[in-house]
């Protein structure tokens, strides 16, 4: 199995663990990431905050790249990045004014983009094209024991809930129940962690992170797994704030991706583990095999 | 001395057609169709700290009240988690009318000074413009400098933190073919091509 | 049979109506009556601005006198409103009533252009069509048909009872048929009925014994109607008698087989308590039933599953052998002149709604199940409680669920404002809770409704204007711990708003029922597009459909409260009686007929009539057509490759000039 | 080519019970449409004879739309199952001749469908308009006769206007 692969901003900066562990996994299950080339941020919100169409041309660059290529699949880790590019494939689809405008920017480098590409993220390649059977036969160590939260935050699901349920959805659920993992009924898998508000407005932003980790501790969680490099930075990055304000919530919050490369039993310095603020403890021996 | 503010709004402050053209940017029509439930504001996790709830914003939008919805922090708050947008009985896009309207607020440059987040769109947008790529702790240093630079004193730990997990980049990621995007988000915006525009010319 | 007048001295008559505003705003009418005047054999052409008042009927009347019209045309709405206002007030001026034709300039026109010019331009050329048109009409005779004087009624809900019992107790025959074991609908369910707070079971109890001792009315339930064929006065309909296992004429409901049946317990939900209670394989649905006739679930109970049961129910019943087991579906015909369609509707399900948490939070319960308990006949004896058994010190009420939601459903379901405060009423009443309803926007235009919000209010219900968002049971602050929290912005207030309670009530709105499509083709009616059957004009024929001798009655027509459902019930009754006292109805003469000189006897239109209104007369071997089961769709017409099929009121000439009028240019 | 203020004109046919009683509730619920639309009501769509099209085309419509009801609805239980086979034959036919496929049309809409009449009016005066006049009898004047031969209508001359269409309703006046 072959994927263009859009790894956004983030997967080079703040998680770069999330790229760390993505691809060794995905190597071991056959699926071939190709990186696309010269890729540009997707723009993310603040882009779509200052200027709609440049917006749209931003992404449609990589959209474009993307379908040159000819695998119209292109799989893309990062939350914002996901929407960003299936929006503006949205956009280019429902408006043809916008169609029109974007193309002529397109074409003004040259390029061009038909519609083709198909944005998807790295849990629908693994639940839907992969597939649970395949994954369960590559683990070698289950995750017995292991409480997880899963969180996904909001912009897989919202607005464009093209492989899961925009009110609960399971495909983490089901994947990390597949790793032997104990999944913990968390019902605010798809609040908002804050988003970029932790950076700018803390006050506000590090609210919501903390009702976050303090629920999935209330719940039993030994550990939150989330799908978001932006997510995971907010979950992770200010315990030392959250610990003044309102009190200790310890809970380490790592991608889905390092779980996985535990179970197939990849070394924990290879899986970027080493790059949280809250590490996570490590997984109980195994029992001998029989 | 107590202030006693006075809260009457006046004809003469709405700028009559307002709503009509946030509600015909594309994604924005549903405006129209809005009854005031506040399902929004229920579900918004940020409504709690905007001084106009989301409801409140779309009535204001309708009602032509421009300054008043450009300038307020409301719109800044929106994370875009789009949960007002799945929400809404009415199937109204209210996180892509946010957009429209910060994009208006940018535009003629009406939106709250010194106010952390649209300073963060603006810096991101250049760096975006000139890199092709965000090097986000480069970024986050910038929103300091401008923003509240007194800040990087409060978070000087977690800059640490970043440096020990190997996470602070300092190298600027860019992209290749710079002038590339460039000339393409540079584009005109209208039909003609630039050649028939020197002519004209 | 057929005289075409064309050369004769052909005078007609045009008039174009103003309708006020509603078409001269649009269309200049005078405009339009300048040029219909210049047209030959146009004797006269007047604008006026009511055509249907009287007067404006008149001016036909003297038109005809005066001036020796034959023909009459009229510019103003829709036909299918009043072209047989108008074909009377020709009849009555001394004209064949068909000497008219009428030209649709409302509905087709001014209402849906804006252009004055454009809306004038086709106003004239629609109206030349149709002079041109009335110039080949010719005199018809309208055909009489007797009607068969009984009624069959489908459901018996309150709608179906109330208009089952008023054709009753006027001597009509009436068969009334309802799909579950009993009669009594939703309302059998209710505990009081607002704004009254009059018991429920005492106003509709003596209706459904009443109906079950009127000879007039053959009660059939169990029962679904299977096909229905035929036409206005006429309907020949198929019951389906499901069986119930026992003979409904040898049961006397004294329930002693209930009491041995081999389940000690009652093991299945319950439906008339919506789940909330068990019952048995044996069972009758509930105490006040109608007819008072148990039933046996083929899908529960053991001899009909297996075989293998020790038939303790029979051993019960021994003196009167009414347990059968061999019971067959039966299938009956009937003869009915007119059809009530009285099919109700169903709840919304609050599962659809992920963010309520029904089917998650055991204490999230839907408007009907809280009816149920608070009902001194219900599950708990009408105790308010908790799954575990507790009494809520707190409940909110969350309005529109469902309702007014383009994701859902997107109508106003009407009662459930009313009905909340009824049951906040009563659960204040009961339990002395603390009571929050949420609401969109209080909906209380009914007689006597906005006397009981105020009566609500002076309760002391808390009323939240807001669309609740969520309801979730992880708390926040201490006080929600072990509650169930609801955010919503109180938009009045213009804050937002976390409240911790213990019970949530969702005021599931109306929807048509699953199978209302099905239903609609059976009786050849037609749905709204929300599902509603649609009603023949929203204020003019409210009741009728656009099948003649099919009319509807309550919520399968649209939400509504008791009372309405009533005065539709009563409506629908007196339209059927209207037309069965008559005796007969008259049919449009639009009938299809042979001119035989022509046919070939080719025989193609034989398997084109779906009312085998064709045959081939045996003799002359030529088509014939039964102008009685002729129903004048004109499909024979439109096929026949010697054109000798001709149809009455729908010409090829008058069609082909009407085509040719309106490609003039105005 | 044609005339800058060229409009397509279309007849419509109706049936009683969906089609015509939808427009009137488009009426009813004031949607505005494109005016280019005349309708001639029938029974039903089953009542429409391809000589209608036929001689509409020929009086200079640009289009043909026929609405009935939903196939499984007919009033008449199956008369728009008639409809639909003749015009699928009729189609062919005009093909043959070289008439566009979007000019003669077969929409079901249901009686509370008012808004899909204005849909489908709108939808089929813009797929008329690149197409410009039908102008059938400059494209072909021996097809002229074989359809309408000589059917003496309204003691006015043949069915097929003459050649001046502008001048005609004067014409129809003297």
């Amino acid at each position: 199995m072959k994927y263009a692969y859009f790894p956004g901003c983030s997967l080079k900066g703040l998680g770069r663990a999330y790229e760390e562990s993505l691809l060794p996994v995905m190597e071991r299950l056959g699926v071939e990431l190709v990186e696309l080339d010269d890729w540009n941020c997707c723009g993310a919100t603040a882009y779509m905050s200052v200027d709609e169409r440049k917006a749209c041309i931003l992404a449609a660059r990589n959209l474009a790249i993307a379908e040159k290529t000819g695998t119209y699949d292109l799989v893309t880790p990062c939350s914002a990045c996901y929407l960003v590019l299936n929006k503006t494939k949205h956009y280019l689809a429902d408006s043809p004014e916008i169609n029109a405008s974007v193309q002529r920017a397109l074409g003004a480098a040259g390029l061009r983009y038909g519609g083709n590409t198909l944005v998807r993220h790295p849990l629908d390649i693994l639940v839907n094209d992969v597939g649970l059977d395949v994954i369960r036969e590559k683990v070698v160590r289950p995750l017995k024991g292991l409480k997880v939260a899963p969180y996904y935050g909001c912009q897989v699901v919202r607005p464009y809930a093209t492989f899961d349920d925009a009110w609960n959805p399971t495909t983490m659920d089901r994947l990390l129940t597949t790793l032997g993992a104990e999944v913990v009924p968390y019902p605010l898998k798809t609040k908002c962690c804050g988003g970029s508000l932790t950076g700018t407005l803390p006050e506000t932003g590090l609210r919501l992170t903390y009702i976050l980790l303090k629920e999935a501790v209330r719940r039993g969680a030994d550990v939150i797994a989330t799908i978001c490099p932006l997510c995971q930075f907010n979950l992770d990055a200010y315990h030392d704030q959250l610990t003044r304000q309102w009190g200790p919530v310890p809970i380490p919050t790592v991608y889905f991706t390092q779980l996985m490369g535990l179970a197939f039993g990849l070394p924990e310095s290879q899986l970027g583990l080493n790059r949280n603020f809250v590490r996570m403890k490590p997984l109980p021996a195994l029992p001998a095999k029989a | 001395m107590i202030q006693v503010p006075r809260t009457v709004k006046y004809e003469a402050e709405r700028v009559k057609g307002f709503g009509r053209e946030i509600m015909s940017t594309p994604g924005c029509e549903q405006l129209v169709r809005c009854i005031q439930c506040g399902t929004c504001s229920g579900t918004c996790p940020l409504s709690v700290y905007m001084e106009h709830s989301p409801r409140q914003i779309m009535a204001l939008v309708r009602a032509d009240f421009k300054d008043e919805v450009l300038r307020s922090r409301s719109i800044w708050l929106c994370a875009s988690c789009y949960a007002c947008t799945v929400e809404c009985p009415r199937e109204i896009r209210i996180t892509d009318i946010m957009y429209a309207l910060k994009q208006r607020a940018i535009l003629e440059e009406i939106y709250p000074k010194r106010f952390p987040i649209p300073i963060l769109a603006k810096e991101f947008f250049k760096m975006v413009h000139s890199k092709g790529r965000i090097t986000e702790t480069l970024l986050v240093m910038r929103l300091f400098l401008k923003a509240n630079w007194r800040a990087v004193l409060s978070s000087w730990r977690q800059g640490i933190g970043l440096i020990r997990t190997g996470r602070f980049v300092l190298r600027h990621e860019r992209i290749e073919h710079r002038e590339q995007l460039a000339r393409m988000l540079d584009s005109d915006l209208h039909d003609a091509p630039p050649t028939t525009r020197k002519e004209a010319a | 049979m057929k005289t075409n007048i064309v050369n004769g001295d052909i005078r007609i008559g045009f008039y174009i109506c103003h309708c006020g505003h509603n078409i001269a705003g649009v269309v200049d009418c005078v405009a339009v009556a300048r040029d219909i005047e210049r047209m030959p054999g146009v004797v006269v052409s007047r604008d006026y601005k009511y055509m249907c008042s009287d007067p404006g009927q008149e001016l036909i009347r003297e038109d005809i006198r005066e001036l020796g019209l034959n023909r009459v045309v009229v510019a103003s709405c829709s036909p299918l409103l009043h072209e047989q206002t108008f074909r009377n007030a020709v009849e009555s001026g001394g004209l064949n009533r068909y000497f008219f034709q009428m030209v649709n300039i409302r509905e087709h026109d001014s209402w849906v252009h804006t252009d004055r010019a454009e809306a004038t331009k086709k106003a004239i050329e629609l109206a030349r069509a149709a002079v041109k048109r009335v110039r080949f009409h010719s005199a018809l005779e309208t055909v009489r048909v007797p009607i068969h004087p009984d009624v069959l009624v489908v459901g018996g809900g309150i709608a179906g009872i109330h208009a089952a019992l008023t054709l009753a107790n006027a001597g009509k025959k009436v068969f009334l048929v309802e799909r579950d074991p009993s009669i009594g609908g939703h309302m059998a369910k209710f505990d009081k009925t607002f704004p009254t707070l009059d018991c429920a079971a005492c106003i509709l109890t003596p209706k459904m014994s009443a109906v079950r001792a009127n000879k007039n009315i053959k009660l059939w339930t169990y029962s679904e109607v299977a096909k229905v064929e035929g036409y206005v006065g006429n309907y020949t309909v198929t019951v389906r008698r499901k069986p119930r296992y026992v003979n409904e004429d040898l049961c006397v409901g004294c329930q002693e087989c209930i009491e041995a049946c081999v389940f000690k317990e009652g093991k299945y939900p319950d439906e008339f308590n919506v789940g909330l209670s068990k019952r048995k394989p044996i069972y009758i649905p509930f105490p006040q039933a109608v007819p008072q006739v148990v039933v046996i679930d083929p899908e529960r109970c053991l001899q009909l599953k297996s075989g293998r049961c020790k038939k303790t129910c029979i051993e019960a019943c021994a003196d009167r052998h009414a347990i059968d087991f061999t019971q067959k579906e039966e299938l009956v015909e009937i003869k009915v002149g007119n059809i009530i369609v009285a099919t109700g509707f169903k709840l919304f399900d609050a599962k659809r709604i992920p963010q309520y948490g029904y089917g998650l939070y055991p204490n999230v319960v839907t408007s009907i199940e809280l009816e149920r308990l608070v009902t001194s006949s219900g599950p708990t004896g009408g105790e308010v409680v908790m799954r575990d058994g507790r009494t809520p010190q707190s409940v909110a009420f969350i309005l529109c669920v469902g309702s007014r939601d383009f994701r859902t459903n997107r109508w106003c379901s009407r009662t459930c404002c009313m009905h909340s405060m009824k049951l906040a009423q009563l659960v204040r009443e009961h339990t002395g809770a603390d009571v929050t309803a949420f609401y969109l926007d209080i909906r209380a235009p009914g007689k006597g409704c906005e006397e009981f919000y105020d009566k609500s209010l002076k309760d002391g219900i808390q009323f939240v204007r807001g669309r609740v968002a969520e309801v979730t049971d992880w708390a926040l602050t201490p006080e929600e711990e072990g509650k169930l929290v609801i955010r919503a912005e109180d938009t009045l207030a213009g804050v937002v708003r976390r409240i911790p309670v213990d019970m949530i009530v969702l005021a599931v709105g109306m929807e048509p029922q699953a199978d209302a499509q099905a239903v609609r083709r059976l009786f050849n009616m037609s749905c709204g597009t929300e599902g509603w059957f649609l009603e023949k004009h929203p204020k003019l024929a409210p009741v009728s459909t656009f099948t003649d001798g099919v009319f509807i009655a309550g919520c399968c027509q649209g939400p509504k409260d008791i009372p309405d459902s009533i005065a539709q019930a009563g409506a629908a009754a007196a339209e059927a009686m209207a037309l069965i006292d008559r005796g007969y109805i008259e049919q449009e003469p639009n009938t299809a007929y042979v001119a035989e000189e022509d046919c070939s006897g080719c025989k193609s239109c034989l398997p084109l009539c779906p009312y085998t209104a064709i045959s081939l007369d045996g003799a002359t071997q030529k088509a014939r057509i039964n102008a009685t089961l002729c129903k004048g769709c004109g499909t024979c017409v439109a096929a026949c490759p010697s054109g000798s099929i001709h149809q009455h009121l729908f010409e090829d000439d008058e069609i082909f000039s009407e085509i040719e009028g309106v490609l003039t240019h105005a | 080519m044609h005339d800058a203020n060229w409009e397509p004109r279309i007849v419509a046919f109706f049936c009683n019970w969906c089609t015509y009683t939808a427009a009137d509730l488009a009426g009813v619920s004031r949607l505005k449409y494109a005016p280019n639309v005349r309708i001639v009501r029938l029974m039903c769509s089953g009542r429409v004879d391809p000589q209608f099209i036929l001689a509409a085309l020929a009086g200079d419509a640009d289009g043909v739309l026929i609405g009935g009801c939903h196939i499984g609805d007919c009033h008449y239980v199956e008369g728009n199952l008639k409809t639909l086979r003749r015009f699928q034959l009729l189609k062919r036919m005009l093909a043959e001749f070289g008439i566009e496929d979007q000019r003669v049309r077969l929409e079901w809409i249901s009686a509370s469908e008012g808004d899909k009449v204005r849909s489908v009016i709108n939808d089929m005066v813009e797929k008329l308009r690149p197409l410009g006049p039908l102008a059938l009898r400059q494209r072909s004047k021996a097809w002229d006769k074989e359809v309408a031969p000589g059917r003496n209508v309204s003691g006015e001359g043949a069915l097929v206007a003459p050649g001046d269409a502008k001048s005609e309703p004067e014409a129809a006046h003297v």
